[in-house]
Protein backbone atom coordinates (compact mmCIF):
# COMPACT_ATOMS: atom_id res chain seq x y z
CA UNK A 1 0.00 0.00 0.00
CA UNK A 2 1.30 3.41 -1.08
CA UNK A 3 -0.19 6.62 0.78
CA UNK A 4 -0.31 10.14 -0.62
CA UNK A 5 2.77 12.48 -1.27
CA UNK A 6 2.64 14.61 1.48
CA UNK A 7 3.86 17.62 -0.27
CA UNK A 8 4.83 17.85 -4.23
CA UNK A 9 8.15 19.32 -3.32
CA UNK A 10 11.43 19.54 -5.02
CA UNK A 11 13.14 17.04 -2.71
CA UNK A 12 11.22 14.20 -0.74
CA UNK A 13 12.77 11.26 1.63
CA UNK A 14 10.92 8.10 1.32
CA UNK A 15 10.80 5.52 4.47
CA UNK A 16 9.08 2.75 5.23
CA UNK A 17 6.49 2.71 8.28
CA UNK A 18 5.84 -0.35 10.24
CA UNK A 19 3.19 -0.74 12.94
CA UNK A 20 3.00 -3.38 15.22
CA UNK A 21 0.70 -5.03 17.38
CA UNK A 22 -2.34 -2.82 18.24
CA UNK A 23 -1.27 -0.19 15.64
CA UNK A 24 -1.37 -2.29 12.92
CA UNK A 25 -4.76 -3.26 14.01
CA UNK A 26 -5.90 0.49 14.34
CA UNK A 27 -4.40 1.54 11.30
CA UNK A 28 -5.08 -1.72 9.51
CA UNK A 29 -1.61 -2.31 7.91
CA UNK A 30 1.64 -3.43 8.92
CA UNK A 31 4.37 -2.26 6.41
CA UNK A 32 3.70 1.25 4.11
CA UNK A 33 5.74 3.45 2.66
CA UNK A 34 5.98 7.30 3.42
CA UNK A 35 6.83 10.43 1.45
CA UNK A 36 7.73 13.35 2.91
CA UNK A 37 9.16 16.57 2.56
CA UNK A 38 13.00 17.37 3.40
CA UNK A 39 13.50 18.23 6.38
CA UNK A 40 11.47 15.69 8.05
CA UNK A 41 11.36 14.96 11.60
CA UNK A 42 9.45 11.25 12.84
CA UNK A 43 6.58 13.56 14.41
CA UNK A 44 6.43 14.59 10.67
CA UNK A 45 5.81 11.40 9.37
CA UNK A 46 3.09 10.80 12.46
CA UNK A 47 1.10 13.79 11.96
CA UNK A 48 1.12 12.64 8.46
CA UNK A 49 -0.17 9.11 9.43
CA UNK A 50 -2.45 10.75 11.72
CA UNK A 51 -4.36 12.33 9.02
CA UNK A 52 -4.03 10.71 6.18
CA UNK A 53 -4.45 6.90 7.35
CA UNK A 54 -7.74 5.70 8.13
CA UNK A 55 -8.51 5.55 11.70
CA UNK A 56 -4.29 7.41 12.00
CA UNK A 57 -6.17 9.90 14.73
CA UNK A 58 -6.20 6.88 16.96
CA UNK A 59 -2.37 6.97 17.08
CA UNK A 60 -0.97 8.93 19.94
CA UNK A 61 0.50 12.33 18.63
CA UNK A 62 4.04 11.15 20.43
CA UNK A 63 4.01 7.56 20.16
CA UNK A 64 7.20 5.38 21.06
CA UNK A 65 9.01 5.23 17.88
CA UNK A 66 12.13 3.70 16.37
CA UNK A 67 14.25 4.35 13.72
CA UNK A 68 16.18 1.82 11.98
CA UNK A 69 15.78 -0.72 14.89
CA UNK A 70 16.78 1.79 17.98
CA UNK A 71 14.31 3.87 20.08
CA UNK A 72 14.49 7.54 18.91
CA UNK A 73 12.24 10.57 20.00
CA UNK A 74 9.82 11.99 17.37
CA UNK A 75 12.26 15.24 16.94
CA UNK A 76 14.55 12.62 15.28
CA UNK A 77 15.72 13.39 11.56
CA UNK A 78 14.03 10.71 8.80
CA UNK A 79 16.50 10.63 6.01
CA UNK A 80 16.00 8.67 2.58
CA UNK A 81 15.66 5.00 3.24
CA UNK A 82 15.00 4.89 7.09
CA UNK A 83 12.53 2.13 8.76
CA UNK A 84 10.75 3.61 11.29
CA UNK A 85 8.20 2.01 13.63
CA UNK A 86 5.84 2.72 15.08
CA UNK A 87 5.61 1.05 18.80
CA UNK A 88 2.90 0.38 21.14
CA UNK A 89 3.20 0.67 25.12
CA UNK A 90 5.60 -2.20 25.25
CA UNK A 91 5.17 -5.54 27.52
CA UNK A 92 7.70 -7.57 27.32
CA UNK A 93 8.74 -10.60 29.34
CA UNK B 1 22.51 -17.55 19.86
CA UNK B 2 19.39 -15.61 19.01
CA UNK B 3 17.49 -14.26 21.55
CA UNK B 4 13.89 -14.57 19.54
CA UNK B 5 12.62 -18.07 20.11
CA UNK B 6 9.15 -19.59 18.79
CA UNK B 7 9.31 -22.70 20.65
CA UNK B 8 9.55 -23.48 24.17
CA UNK B 9 12.82 -21.97 26.11
CA UNK B 10 15.76 -24.60 26.34
CA UNK B 11 16.66 -23.22 30.39
CA UNK B 12 19.22 -25.58 30.86
CA UNK B 13 20.89 -24.63 27.10
CA UNK B 14 20.44 -21.13 28.42
CA UNK B 15 22.44 -21.24 31.72
CA UNK B 16 25.11 -23.67 29.46
CA UNK B 17 26.27 -20.50 27.12
CA UNK B 18 26.88 -18.34 30.27
CA UNK B 19 28.39 -20.26 32.91
CA UNK B 20 32.23 -20.98 32.89
CA UNK B 21 35.28 -22.91 35.19
CA UNK B 22 36.17 -19.24 36.29
CA UNK B 23 32.68 -17.75 37.05
CA UNK B 24 31.13 -18.87 40.56
CA UNK B 25 27.69 -17.07 40.19
CA UNK B 26 24.63 -17.53 38.18
CA UNK B 27 21.38 -16.04 38.19
CA UNK B 28 18.75 -16.82 36.27
CA UNK B 29 15.61 -15.47 35.30
CA UNK B 30 12.41 -16.88 33.78
CA UNK B 31 9.25 -15.04 33.44
CA UNK B 32 6.28 -16.84 33.05
CA UNK B 33 2.70 -16.66 31.96
CA UNK B 34 0.56 -16.23 35.04
CA UNK B 35 -3.55 -16.98 35.19
CA UNK B 36 -4.00 -14.07 36.79
CA UNK B 37 -2.33 -11.88 34.85
CA UNK B 38 -5.49 -10.11 33.12
CA UNK B 39 -8.68 -9.12 34.49
CA UNK B 40 -9.95 -12.74 33.83
CA UNK B 41 -8.58 -16.37 33.81
CA UNK B 42 -5.82 -16.18 31.45
CA UNK B 43 -4.94 -19.36 29.00
CA UNK B 44 -2.14 -18.06 27.13
CA UNK B 45 -0.41 -14.93 26.13
CA UNK B 46 -0.13 -14.88 22.75
CA UNK B 47 3.23 -12.58 22.07
CA UNK B 48 4.04 -10.72 19.31
CA UNK B 49 7.24 -8.21 18.47
CA UNK B 50 9.64 -6.46 16.18
CA UNK B 51 11.97 -9.30 15.74
CA UNK B 52 15.18 -7.38 14.48
CA UNK B 53 15.08 -4.73 16.96
CA UNK B 54 14.39 -6.97 19.59
CA UNK B 55 17.80 -8.87 18.66
CA UNK B 56 19.57 -5.65 18.16
CA UNK B 57 18.24 -4.23 21.79
CA UNK B 58 19.09 -7.05 24.08
CA UNK B 59 22.83 -6.90 22.31
CA UNK B 60 22.79 -4.05 23.29
CA UNK B 61 21.78 -4.24 27.18
CA UNK B 62 24.16 -7.78 27.07
CA UNK B 63 27.04 -5.44 26.17
CA UNK B 64 25.56 -2.71 28.46
CA UNK B 65 25.92 -4.92 31.02
CA UNK B 66 29.26 -6.44 30.50
CA UNK B 67 30.79 -3.32 30.73
CA UNK B 68 29.11 -2.49 34.35
CA UNK B 69 30.11 -5.66 35.70
CA UNK B 70 33.55 -7.05 34.14
CA UNK B 71 33.85 -10.29 33.97
CA UNK B 72 30.28 -11.27 33.73
CA UNK B 73 28.22 -12.94 30.90
CA UNK B 74 24.39 -12.53 29.91
CA UNK B 75 22.57 -14.49 27.48
CA UNK B 76 18.64 -14.73 26.89
CA UNK B 77 15.97 -15.50 25.22
CA UNK B 78 12.50 -14.06 24.46
CA UNK B 79 9.54 -16.34 23.20
CA UNK B 80 7.04 -15.35 20.92
CA UNK B 81 3.76 -16.67 19.34
CA UNK B 82 1.26 -17.85 22.08
CA UNK B 83 2.57 -19.33 25.31
CA UNK B 84 0.25 -20.92 27.59
CA UNK B 85 0.18 -20.47 30.78
CA UNK B 86 2.81 -21.71 33.09
CA UNK B 87 5.28 -21.54 30.44
CA UNK B 88 8.04 -19.90 30.11
CA UNK B 89 8.12 -16.28 27.77
CA UNK B 90 11.51 -14.63 28.82
CA UNK B 91 14.45 -15.90 30.37
CA UNK B 92 18.24 -14.11 31.16
CA UNK B 93 20.95 -15.92 32.81
CA UNK B 94 23.82 -13.90 34.40
CA UNK B 95 27.24 -15.84 35.28
CA UNK B 96 30.12 -13.73 36.64
CA UNK B 97 32.85 -14.48 39.46
CA UNK B 98 30.69 -13.50 42.23
CA UNK B 99 27.04 -13.80 42.87
CA UNK B 100 26.49 -10.21 43.80
CA UNK B 101 27.93 -9.01 40.35
CA UNK B 102 25.55 -11.85 38.53
CA UNK B 103 22.57 -11.00 40.54
CA UNK B 104 23.18 -7.39 39.11
CA UNK B 105 23.93 -8.53 36.09
CA UNK B 106 20.70 -10.19 35.74
CA UNK B 107 18.44 -7.73 37.18
CA UNK B 108 19.64 -4.72 35.07
CA UNK B 109 18.82 -7.07 31.33
CA UNK B 110 15.82 -7.66 32.78
CA UNK B 111 14.17 -4.46 33.94
CA UNK B 112 15.57 -3.15 31.11
CA UNK B 113 14.37 -6.00 28.62
CA UNK B 114 11.29 -4.95 30.17
CA UNK B 115 11.35 -1.38 29.39
CA UNK B 116 13.18 -1.50 25.94
CA UNK B 117 12.50 -4.71 23.74
CA UNK B 118 9.41 -3.61 21.40
CA UNK B 119 7.63 -7.02 22.34
CA UNK B 120 3.54 -6.85 22.58
CA UNK B 121 1.09 -9.06 24.63
CA UNK B 122 -2.27 -10.25 23.62
CA UNK B 123 -3.77 -12.09 26.50
CA UNK B 124 -6.20 -15.18 25.49
CA UNK B 125 -8.87 -15.24 28.21
CA UNK B 126 -10.39 -18.82 29.01
CA UNK B 127 -13.38 -17.73 27.19
CA UNK B 128 -11.97 -17.31 24.28
CA UNK B 129 -12.00 -13.64 24.19
CA UNK B 130 -9.08 -11.51 24.07
CA UNK B 131 -7.19 -8.13 25.07
CA UNK B 132 -3.85 -6.45 24.12
CA UNK B 133 -2.28 -5.79 27.19
CA UNK B 134 0.35 -2.49 26.97
CA UNK B 135 2.94 -1.56 29.61
CA UNK B 136 2.54 2.08 31.05
CA UNK B 137 5.28 4.11 29.01
CA UNK B 138 4.64 7.70 28.93
CA UNK B 139 3.45 8.55 25.12
CA UNK B 140 6.62 10.79 25.30
CA UNK B 141 8.44 7.75 24.60
CA UNK B 142 11.76 6.20 25.56
CA UNK B 143 15.41 8.14 25.39
CA UNK B 144 17.66 6.54 23.68
CA UNK B 145 20.56 5.14 25.24
CA UNK B 146 23.90 6.24 23.96
CA UNK B 147 25.95 3.14 23.76
CA UNK C 1 12.95 -32.55 49.12
CA UNK C 2 15.90 -32.81 50.84
CA UNK C 3 18.28 -29.99 50.52
CA UNK C 4 21.45 -32.22 50.96
CA UNK C 5 22.04 -34.05 47.72
CA UNK C 6 25.21 -36.46 47.02
CA UNK C 7 25.01 -36.31 43.51
CA UNK C 8 24.76 -33.56 40.83
CA UNK C 9 22.08 -31.12 41.38
CA UNK C 10 19.48 -31.44 39.28
CA UNK C 11 18.60 -27.62 38.56
CA UNK C 12 15.29 -27.86 36.41
CA UNK C 13 13.92 -30.60 38.91
CA UNK C 14 14.64 -27.69 41.42
CA UNK C 15 12.82 -25.12 39.34
CA UNK C 16 9.61 -27.28 39.14
CA UNK C 17 9.92 -27.57 42.81
CA UNK C 18 8.94 -23.89 43.11
CA UNK C 19 6.91 -22.77 40.16
CA UNK C 20 3.34 -22.33 39.60
CA UNK C 21 0.52 -20.62 37.12
CA UNK C 22 0.18 -17.82 39.93
CA UNK C 23 4.01 -17.13 40.47
CA UNK C 24 5.15 -14.96 37.41
CA UNK C 25 8.83 -14.78 38.26
CA UNK C 26 11.13 -17.29 39.40
CA UNK C 27 15.03 -16.55 39.80
CA UNK C 28 17.39 -19.21 40.35
CA UNK C 29 21.02 -18.82 41.83
CA UNK C 30 23.56 -21.69 41.30
CA UNK C 31 27.21 -21.66 42.59
CA UNK C 32 29.64 -23.52 41.13
CA UNK C 33 33.78 -24.76 42.01
CA UNK C 34 35.84 -22.40 40.18
CA UNK C 35 39.24 -22.93 38.93
CA UNK C 36 40.50 -20.12 40.69
CA UNK C 37 38.95 -20.02 43.95
CA UNK C 38 41.79 -21.28 45.98
CA UNK C 39 45.72 -20.19 46.22
CA UNK C 40 46.27 -22.49 43.10
CA UNK C 41 44.51 -24.12 40.23
CA UNK C 42 41.70 -26.37 41.92
CA UNK C 43 40.60 -29.32 40.14
CA UNK C 44 37.47 -29.98 42.67
CA UNK C 45 36.38 -29.10 46.29
CA UNK C 46 35.43 -31.63 48.75
CA UNK C 47 32.15 -30.75 50.54
CA UNK C 48 31.48 -31.62 54.32
CA UNK C 49 28.50 -31.36 56.24
CA UNK C 50 26.39 -31.55 59.72
CA UNK C 51 23.91 -32.97 57.56
CA UNK C 52 21.02 -32.97 59.70
CA UNK C 53 21.32 -29.40 60.70
CA UNK C 54 22.15 -28.57 57.16
CA UNK C 55 18.41 -29.80 56.50
CA UNK C 56 16.89 -28.19 59.83
CA UNK C 57 18.29 -24.62 58.96
CA UNK C 58 17.18 -24.70 55.50
CA UNK C 59 14.11 -25.06 56.39
CA UNK C 60 14.07 -22.22 58.63
CA UNK C 61 15.75 -19.99 55.93
CA UNK C 62 12.82 -20.89 53.63
CA UNK C 63 10.44 -19.96 56.07
CA UNK C 64 11.61 -16.56 56.72
CA UNK C 65 11.80 -16.29 53.09
CA UNK C 66 8.52 -16.78 52.81
CA UNK C 67 7.22 -14.81 55.89
CA UNK C 68 9.15 -11.98 54.33
CA UNK C 69 7.84 -12.37 50.61
CA UNK C 70 4.19 -13.97 51.13
CA UNK C 71 3.14 -15.80 48.17
CA UNK C 72 6.65 -16.79 47.78
CA UNK C 73 7.97 -20.45 47.28
CA UNK C 74 11.59 -21.23 47.93
CA UNK C 75 13.85 -24.34 47.22
CA UNK C 76 17.51 -25.16 47.14
CA UNK C 77 19.95 -28.17 47.01
CA UNK C 78 23.39 -28.44 48.14
CA UNK C 79 25.74 -31.14 47.19
CA UNK C 80 28.15 -32.44 49.47
CA UNK C 81 30.92 -35.24 48.60
CA UNK C 82 33.48 -34.26 45.78
CA UNK C 83 32.70 -31.20 43.47
CA UNK C 84 34.92 -31.19 40.41
CA UNK C 85 35.47 -27.53 38.68
CA UNK C 86 32.66 -26.25 37.08
CA UNK C 87 30.02 -28.26 38.40
CA UNK C 88 27.12 -27.06 41.03
CA UNK C 89 27.87 -27.20 44.33
CA UNK C 90 24.79 -24.96 45.56
CA UNK C 91 21.17 -24.13 43.91
CA UNK C 92 18.59 -22.01 45.58
CA UNK C 93 14.90 -21.44 43.05
CA UNK C 94 12.48 -18.79 44.13
CA UNK C 95 9.27 -17.98 42.73
CA UNK C 96 7.11 -15.31 43.28
CA UNK C 97 3.91 -13.57 41.99
CA UNK C 98 6.19 -10.67 40.81
CA UNK C 99 9.81 -10.78 39.71
CA UNK C 100 11.06 -8.20 42.16
CA UNK C 101 10.20 -10.40 45.21
CA UNK C 102 11.96 -13.59 43.59
CA UNK C 103 14.61 -11.60 43.46
CA UNK C 104 14.88 -10.63 46.97
CA UNK C 105 13.40 -13.86 48.01
CA UNK C 106 16.50 -15.97 46.35
CA UNK C 107 19.07 -13.32 47.52
CA UNK C 108 18.22 -13.54 50.90
CA UNK C 109 18.13 -17.15 51.14
CA UNK C 110 21.65 -17.37 49.58
CA UNK C 111 23.18 -14.67 51.62
CA UNK C 112 21.49 -16.84 54.78
CA UNK C 113 22.90 -19.89 54.00
CA UNK C 114 25.95 -18.67 52.92
CA UNK C 115 26.19 -16.48 56.50
CA UNK C 116 24.36 -20.33 58.28
CA UNK C 117 24.71 -23.54 56.82
CA UNK C 118 26.96 -25.99 58.05
CA UNK C 119 29.21 -26.73 55.74
CA UNK C 120 32.43 -26.73 54.80
CA UNK C 121 34.94 -26.85 51.69
CA UNK C 122 38.76 -28.95 51.55
CA UNK C 123 39.96 -27.41 48.02
CA UNK C 124 41.55 -30.32 46.58
CA UNK C 125 44.71 -28.69 43.82
CA UNK C 126 45.78 -29.94 41.15
CA UNK C 127 48.91 -30.85 42.29
CA UNK C 128 47.25 -32.98 44.63
CA UNK C 129 47.73 -31.60 47.41
CA UNK C 130 44.74 -30.35 49.64
CA UNK C 131 43.66 -27.85 52.07
CA UNK C 132 40.92 -26.56 54.06
CA UNK C 133 39.15 -23.13 53.10
CA UNK C 134 37.10 -21.67 55.63
CA UNK C 135 35.21 -18.41 55.81
CA UNK C 136 35.32 -15.54 58.00
CA UNK C 137 32.84 -15.55 60.36
CA UNK C 138 33.48 -13.88 63.90
CA UNK C 139 34.31 -16.70 66.58
CA UNK C 140 31.81 -15.20 68.98
CA UNK C 141 29.71 -17.25 66.81
CA UNK C 142 26.38 -16.92 64.70
CA UNK C 143 23.64 -14.83 66.66
CA UNK C 144 20.95 -17.12 66.86
CA UNK C 145 17.76 -16.06 64.88
CA UNK C 146 14.36 -15.91 66.65
CA UNK C 147 11.73 -17.95 64.41
CA UNK D 1 35.81 -42.82 72.82
CA UNK D 2 34.45 -41.56 76.20
CA UNK D 3 36.39 -38.79 77.97
CA UNK D 4 36.91 -38.88 81.64
CA UNK D 5 34.26 -37.05 84.02
CA UNK D 6 34.86 -33.40 84.66
CA UNK D 7 34.36 -33.38 88.09
CA UNK D 8 32.84 -35.83 90.77
CA UNK D 9 30.00 -33.70 91.16
CA UNK D 10 27.02 -35.25 92.36
CA UNK D 11 24.32 -34.14 89.53
CA UNK D 12 26.15 -34.29 85.58
CA UNK D 13 24.97 -33.94 82.29
CA UNK D 14 26.22 -35.93 79.72
CA UNK D 15 26.15 -34.50 76.18
CA UNK D 16 27.23 -35.81 72.71
CA UNK D 17 29.82 -33.62 71.27
CA UNK D 18 30.35 -33.95 67.29
CA UNK D 19 33.25 -32.17 65.76
CA UNK D 20 33.41 -31.42 61.78
CA UNK D 21 35.64 -30.85 58.94
CA UNK D 22 39.19 -29.23 60.26
CA UNK D 23 37.82 -29.81 63.83
CA UNK D 24 37.55 -33.34 63.82
CA UNK D 25 40.73 -33.65 61.86
CA UNK D 26 42.33 -31.83 65.27
CA UNK D 27 40.34 -33.61 68.10
CA UNK D 28 40.91 -37.04 65.90
CA UNK D 29 37.52 -37.72 66.74
CA UNK D 30 34.05 -36.83 65.33
CA UNK D 31 32.28 -37.59 67.73
CA UNK D 32 32.23 -38.26 71.53
CA UNK D 33 30.15 -37.95 74.67
CA UNK D 34 31.45 -35.64 77.32
CA UNK D 35 30.14 -35.53 81.48
CA UNK D 36 30.08 -31.93 83.06
CA UNK D 37 28.96 -30.79 86.33
CA UNK D 38 25.38 -29.05 86.44
CA UNK D 39 24.93 -26.15 85.46
CA UNK D 40 26.85 -26.33 82.45
CA UNK D 41 27.27 -24.38 79.36
CA UNK D 42 28.68 -24.62 75.91
CA UNK D 43 31.96 -22.71 76.82
CA UNK D 44 31.88 -25.41 80.11
CA UNK D 45 32.49 -28.25 77.68
CA UNK D 46 34.62 -26.06 75.04
CA UNK D 47 36.82 -25.34 77.96
CA UNK D 48 37.14 -29.34 78.91
CA UNK D 49 37.48 -30.14 75.75
CA UNK D 50 40.32 -27.57 74.90
CA UNK D 51 42.19 -29.33 78.17
CA UNK D 52 41.15 -32.89 78.29
CA UNK D 53 41.59 -33.80 74.28
CA UNK D 54 45.25 -34.14 73.04
CA UNK D 55 45.61 -30.98 70.81
CA UNK D 56 42.32 -29.75 72.29
CA UNK D 57 43.88 -26.50 73.13
CA UNK D 58 44.19 -25.41 68.93
CA UNK D 59 40.25 -25.15 69.23
CA UNK D 60 39.49 -21.81 69.67
CA UNK D 61 37.93 -20.62 73.08
CA UNK D 62 35.01 -19.65 71.85
CA UNK D 63 34.15 -21.70 68.50
CA UNK D 64 30.96 -22.14 66.22
CA UNK D 65 29.03 -23.83 68.08
CA UNK D 66 24.67 -25.75 67.53
CA UNK D 67 23.29 -27.01 70.15
CA UNK D 68 20.62 -29.55 69.05
CA UNK D 69 21.15 -28.22 65.32
CA UNK D 70 20.26 -24.81 66.36
CA UNK D 71 22.93 -22.24 66.34
CA UNK D 72 23.79 -20.79 69.76
CA UNK D 73 26.36 -18.79 71.85
CA UNK D 74 29.07 -20.20 74.14
CA UNK D 75 26.73 -18.89 76.87
CA UNK D 76 23.91 -21.19 76.19
CA UNK D 77 22.78 -23.98 79.07
CA UNK D 78 23.59 -27.57 78.08
CA UNK D 79 21.11 -30.14 79.21
CA UNK D 80 21.65 -33.62 79.58
CA UNK D 81 20.96 -35.62 76.20
CA UNK D 82 21.79 -32.47 74.13
CA UNK D 83 24.17 -33.01 71.13
CA UNK D 84 26.84 -30.31 70.94
CA UNK D 85 28.92 -29.69 67.28
CA UNK D 86 31.77 -27.76 66.93
CA UNK D 87 31.84 -25.83 63.85
CA UNK D 88 34.97 -24.77 62.16
CA UNK D 89 34.18 -20.97 60.13
CA UNK D 90 31.17 -21.86 57.64
CA UNK D 91 32.08 -22.27 53.97
CA UNK D 92 28.79 -22.80 52.08
CA UNK D 93 28.47 -22.96 48.74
Amino acid sequence: MHLPKALSSATTVTVTVRAFARYAEILGLEETKLELAEPATVGDAVKLLRKSVPNGHLLPERPLVAVNLEHVLVEAPLRNGDELALLPPLAGG
Amino acid sequence: MRFVTHRPIDVLGLLTTVTGPELGGTVLFVGSVRRGDGDGPVEAIEYSAYEDMLEAEFEKIMAEAAAQWPGSRVAGMHRVGRVPVGESSVAIAAAAPHRADAFAACRYAIEEAKKRLPVWKKEIFEDGSAAWREGDQPEAGIKPKIA
